[in-house]
């Protein structure tokens, strides 16, 4: 029971969902949307899993006064206090919805979350600046291509490369040239990945719906 | 007739040029506009002739192609500046406006509220600008006949997709055909994928240094196929990590993600033989926020330096933030993702990178189990068959003798 | 102005210890990342203090957007669209603060809303920026007369084409709260046929492809793209075959912008900031390779893994 | 400098994360903690408001006459109570079955999405005549030339991601041609990102010195 069910429950929704592309009409016309519509349901179900786990795990830490257990009050306190500011935002009768300009719930978007996602974010300038000087070194042929590809496209998205060489080639060659490769090889390339892509999902899709790969139920064979 | 047409196509002009002259509103404009707009006698664009409405096929009865012929009037610099569509339930025949569409424009598709198996009709108004005797100008909308009635219908299978159908008939049988064989017994040749072959040595050398390996499954939930490519991963490697006895963690951003790798991993330990080192909190959930997610994983690999990072399922922004990271810690990374955006982040802070496909095949070749590595068989059939017909079509397309790529081709 | 003065010192003098950085490179003794960190820094801030102009060429794209605004008539209304979040901000705003007092400054009506939830967030910031100018501020544009922010409306591109039948359907009230009958500047507005301009900012979709799909094609509407750079290319289809006027790519196009409507501002400023760390990134990866190259002919094993260990 | 509050605990925490660049520090630590426990939160509160209460309530209870009851997102709520059963241990194993009927949704689904999106359409696109003319009808050599390289570059791409094939004499020639598709298309999607990422960066000091400290004009 415990193994035979999930398998079955994999191989006709599986069946069923993939099928589903060549109706057009009821239900099944528009699987895509109506799983998506479950999906987000369903996430909304397992969050509790997620963020009473993390809970746990805080407060575990805290309790038996692990190295750094400062931080774990400071991740449940945080998270208790924004889902409290949230439920609050989204309860009151002053606000129409939690997202209103003027809730706790919205300050806490805007002065915190927001300016650390947007750090976090933007810390990727200084990771690409440093990737970049370890990693595209001419050590063999394809490192150089990976080079070259990079330095033009880098050099000419920004009227940088234009600039330098506007007394010897004027107008905006090096961008023309970023454009040129993005189009061309860049194209061949992507395409190349796509299509392995495209093969790669079939086979691993009939793999799971055949219950040959049964790992999302903790099975083996 | 035939004189009439450019006529009004004359006096149309004058009467536009007029009445932008007059907009300017410049006192020494005005006289002239003035007269130009005398001179400009009052017409009335021709209606359309004739509209058709009919059934889009391949869908689910929700809409409904509506086209007309255009005016007479409608050319060029002309007065028409647009059309207006309405519809009306036959039953009732009041009509109602649905859309606008814009002069030299034929056909428009209505769908929004659209019922299958309920007649409507339909009727195209053309707009136009009518420059009246004091200069002064208004839109005329001059309605055409009504459409014959016409219902929305369901298909059951949608025609469009047949070739999609038997090009997936033909790879598929042939995937299911190598498992069998391979099934049967056979021996399956599979080439050497660095990133793969690594797998093993990565763990085992986190055994030796006495240090966590990390695994982490990407950023999306279970609704995305290379998530589940990447559990299936971390099956595998949960298998070695045990027979290694090497302390394997894997925070995941996504509370369903943590679900299904609790219950892989466990199985995984109790298939090596160590059901009793697995700990549910080997799988944490940290949060699913794609970049509070990166900041806490970052953390946690300069503070805990593991010594092998493995990055399978799919990833953003976030896949060189932690990569550098790992890097800069001085682990072995392996990153397999099938977002093309950001594999060059990957194969620029990695050790080893599977790319796109074979992170869907990683899974298969580490199991070393002959159904899996059939099913390799089968995809490698399917990238002969895209071969062969990327040859044949661009030489007949290059030939101008078929265009094969209309069996392709799908909407 | 001392504020240039001090961020071109800066920039010399950190020009000039690139010569250590090349020699330590030279003496096989690569820098640390850490210190590859702090040129990031300086390149993207000190050029934000400078008063610089970044050399641009002249496209099609901008100039003809600037030329349809241009050509239109005083009281012309342009609507405009937000849809973008503050992610994506650092190269939007600066053109949408560009448009929007370019806008007012030719004395144009300007009516905002946005298909992405935080987008006329992004645009109050946008106006207040433009009001702060003191050639917008003379012309006083008057909230509900002169300009109006319709908020924001979920629905994706069905919203675009629930305002092709009528505007009030998809916005019965602006942001503040005003039922759209009694706002001034929408007297008489009904839908595409009554707005002369239709322009969008917007970083992914629904945006500009949206936008060109069902305002332009369907309801006939004059649509003009801003997007991020990375967007860009997917819209240059729409450019060839006129479905989209003109396109704004990135902060280059930005810039350029800023520069045909003679109005120097962020974007140049930000352009200026890209540039530099652009060049800090190629001067690095020039001094990665030359650090290669010498430790190369000091130890002649040359079996180098291919990039990601792709084989 | 900026008296807004706001705007301060902006600026502390983007100072925050910055410091971890130069290593990892308490004030970081602090930082992290506060932007996981915060950003939880979140999304358990947008879970809960834009899943739970607006789509699926309201979606199965309309607020207004005349809507239609979408019944078919109970489903989704039976999954979700089903993943729950894991907060019981005894009866844990019945979150398997949501988990298949996710996953065998997914790879139904996607498996046919990608088959055509990535596969056949990119095949078809790629069927294209070698030889392009302009508009007007004259030789293209710029365009030919992108033809053929796209050409080359997918077919050997797609040789390179064989498996059951050696990487040997002919065949192994083509695929090493297809790596340098493959490494330019990398290097050049690379150096394509560093803009986009620059802005931010270029976004987050303007924060700091325009908005905190008031440097900038």
């Amino acid at each position: 029971m415990r193994r035979e069910v999930p398998l079955l429950i994999t191989f006709i929704t599986g069946v069923v969902f993939a099928l589903s592309y060549f109706i057009p009409g009821g239900w099944l016309g528009q699987t895509e949307r109506v799983f998506g519509d479950w999906i987000t349901i369903v996430q909304a179900f397992a969050v509790w899993l997620g963020v009473l786990n993390l809970l746990k795990i805080s407060l575990i830490k805290i309790q038996r006064k692990e190295h750094d257990w400062g931080y774990s009050v400071v991740i449940a306190v945080c998270l208790v206090g924004t889902i409290a500011a949230g439920m609050y935002s989204g309860f009151a009768p002053q606000f129409e919805s939690f997202r209103d300009p003027e809730t706790p719930f919205n300050f806490i978007f805007r002065n915190i979350f927001a300016p650390l996602g947007a750090t976090m974010f933007a810390i990727l300038a200084f990771y690409v600046a440093s990737a970049s000087y370890r990693a595209f070194r001419a050590r063999n042929r394809e490192a150089t291509i990976l080079l070259i590809a990079s330095f033009f496209v880098m050099g000419g998205r920004v009227p940088l490369l234009d600039s330098i060489f506007m007394p010897i080639i004027d107008g905006t060659f090096f961008a023309d040239f970023a454009g040129w490769i993005m189009s061309y090889p860049v194209t061949a390339g992507q395409r190349a990945i796509a299509i392995g892509i495209a093969l790669g999902i079939m086979a691993s899709s009939l793999r799971v719906i055949l219950g040959i790969e049964r790992s999302h139920i903790g099975g083996g064979n | 007739m035939n004189v009439r047409r450019p006529l009004c196509l004359l006096f149309a002009v004058f009467a536009i040029v007029g009445l932008s002259r007059a907009q300017d509103g410049d006192g020494a404009d005005t006289a002239s506009a003035e007269i130009i707009a005398e001179a400009a006698p009052v017409i009335s664009p021709l209606p359309v002739p004739s509209v058709t409405a009919s059934d889009v096929p391949n869908d689910d009865g929700s809409a409904i192609l509506v086209e007309w012929e255009l005016s007479p009037s409608d050319s060029v610099g002309g007065a028409v500046v647009g059309y207006r569509i309405y519809r009306a339930f036959a039953d009732s025949g009041v009509f109602v406006v649905i859309g606008n569409r814009s002069a030299r424009q034929n056909s428009t598709v209505n769908g929004e509220e659209v019922e299958p198996g309920v007649d409507y009709l339909y009727r195209v108004d053309v707009l136009a600008v009518r420059t009246n005797a004091d200069g002064s100008s208004d839109t005329l909308a001059i309605p055409s006949q009504s459409s014959v009635p016409v219902a929305a219908v369901v298909q059951w299978f949608n025609t469009d997709r047949l070739w999609a159908l038997i090009w997936f008939v033909i790879i598929a049988a042939a995937t299911i055909y190598f498992i069998e064989k391979a099934k049967r017994g056979g021996n399956i040749y599979v080439r050497k994928i660095g990133g793969i072959d690594a797998v093993d040595d990565a763990i085992g050398r986190a055994t030796e240094m006495g240090r966590k390996v990390f695994f982490v499954p990407g950023i999306q939930d279970m609704n995305d196929v290379q998530t589940i490519a990447g559990i299936a991963i971390l099956g595998r490697v949960g298998a070695v990590a045990a027979e290694y006895e090497t302390r394997l963690e894997v925070p995941t951003s996504r509370s369903m993600v943590m679900v299904t790798a609790r219950e892989t991993l466990k199985e995984s330990y109790s298939k090596a033989g160590r059901p009793d080192s697995f700990q549910e909190d080997q799988v944490y959930y940290l949060t699913d926020e794609q970049f509070a997610y990166a900041a806490a994983v970052d953390g946690r690999i300069v503070r805990e330096r593991p010594a092998t990072i493995f990055y399978m399922g799919a990833f953003f922004a976030e896949s060189l933030i932690l990569s550098e990271t790992g890097n800069a810690a001085g682990a072995i990374q392996i990153a397999g993702t099938a977002e093309p955006t950001q594999l060059p982040f990957f194969v620029a802070a990695c050790d080893y990178t599977l790319l796109g496909e074979e992170l869907f095949a990683a899974s298969a070749y580490l199991s070393r189990e002959p159904r899996q590595l059939g099913s390799l068989k089968g995809q490698d059939f399917g990238k002969g068959i895209f071969l062969l017909a990327i040859l044949l079509g661009v030489i007949l397309a290059t030939a101008n003798l078929i265009d094969l790529s209309q069996y392709f081709r799908i909407n | 102005m001392a504020g240039h003065w001090i961020a071109v010192a800066i920039n010399v003098v950190v020009g000039l210890t690139l010569v250590w950085v090349l020699v330590r490179t030279i003496q096989g003794r690569p820098i640390e990342r850490r210190i590859v960190f702090v040129y990031i820094a300086l390149a993207v801030a000190t050029p934000l203090f400078m008063k610089l102009e970044a050399p641009l060429a002249e496209t099609p794209e901008v100039q003809s957007i600037v030329t349809t605004i241009k050509e239109l008539p005083p009281g012309s209304r342009i609507l405009i669209s937000f849809d973008y979040d503050p992610q994506s901000a650092p190269e939007l705003q600066p053109m949408a603060e560009a448009f929007i007092k370019f806008a007012f400054k030719q004395r144009h009506k300007v009516i905002i809303m946005g298909l992405w939830p935080l987008g006329p967030d992004q645009a109050n910031q946008a106006i207040r920026a433009a009001l702060e100018d003191p050639s917008v501020a003379e012309l006083a544009p008057e909230y509900g007369v002169d300009y109006v922010n319709l908020g924001f409306q979920s629905g994706n591109e069905f919203v675009i084409q629930g305002m092709g039948s009528a505007f009030k359907n998809m916005f019965p009230q602006d942001e503040r709260g005003t039922i759209y009958d009694n706002i001034p500047i929408l007297r008489g507005v009904t839908n595409f046929s009554n707005v002369d301009y239709v322009q969008v900012f917007s970083s992914g979709k629904p945006g500009t492809r949206e936008w060109v799909q069902v305002a332009a094609d369907r309801f006939g509407a004059t649509v003009g793209g801003g997007t991020t750079a990375v967007q860009a290319p997917e819209m240059y289809p729409f450019l060839r075959s006129n479905q989209l006027i003109g396109l704004m790519g990135g902060m280059t196009g930005a810039a350029e912008f800023e520069k045909a409507v003679e109005e120097l501002g962020k974007a140049n400023t930000f352009l200026l900031s890209q540039m530099f760390a652009h060049a800090t990134v190629i001067v690095f990866v020039i001094f990665g390779n030359i650090a290669y190259f010498r430790s190369r002919r000091r130890d002649a094993s040359t079996d180098a893994p291919t990039p990601g260990g792709i084989s | 400098m900026s008296l807004d509050i706001g705007v301060w605990i902006g600026a502390l925490l983007t100072l925050g994360i910055f410091s971890f660049l130069y290593r990892d520090n308490p004030f970081y630590k602090l930082c992290e903690s506060i932007f996981v426990g915060v950003s939880a939160g979140y999304w358990f509160c947008v879970f809960f408001f834009d899943n739970m209460v607006r789509k699926f309530y309201f979606g199965v209870f309309p607020s207004e006459a005349g809507i239609e009851p979408k019944y078919f997102l109970i489903v989704g709520a039976v999954l979700g109570a089903l993943m729950l059963t894991r907060l019981i241990p005894s009866i844990g194993w019945i979150s398997r079955w949501p988990l298949s009927f996710i996953v065998g949704a997914t790879a139904g689904l996607y498996m046919m999405l990608f088959f055509v999106s990535n596969g056949l359409n990119q095949v078809a696109d790629t069927m294209l005549p070698l030889y392009r003319e302009t508009a007007g009808g004259d030789f293209d050599p710029a365009e030919t030339l992108g033809t053929i390289l796209v050409f080359i570059g997918t077919f050997t791409g797609l040789i390179y991601f064989f498996f059951s094939k050696e990487h040997k004499g002919l065949f192994g020639g083509a695929a090493r041609v297809g790596i340098f598709f493959l490494m330019v298309t990398f290097g050049a999607a690379f150096g394509y990102t560093v803009m986009s990422r620059m802005s931010l960066l270029i976004g987050r000091m303007d924060f700091l010195f325009r908005d905190w400290l008031g440097l900038l004009g």
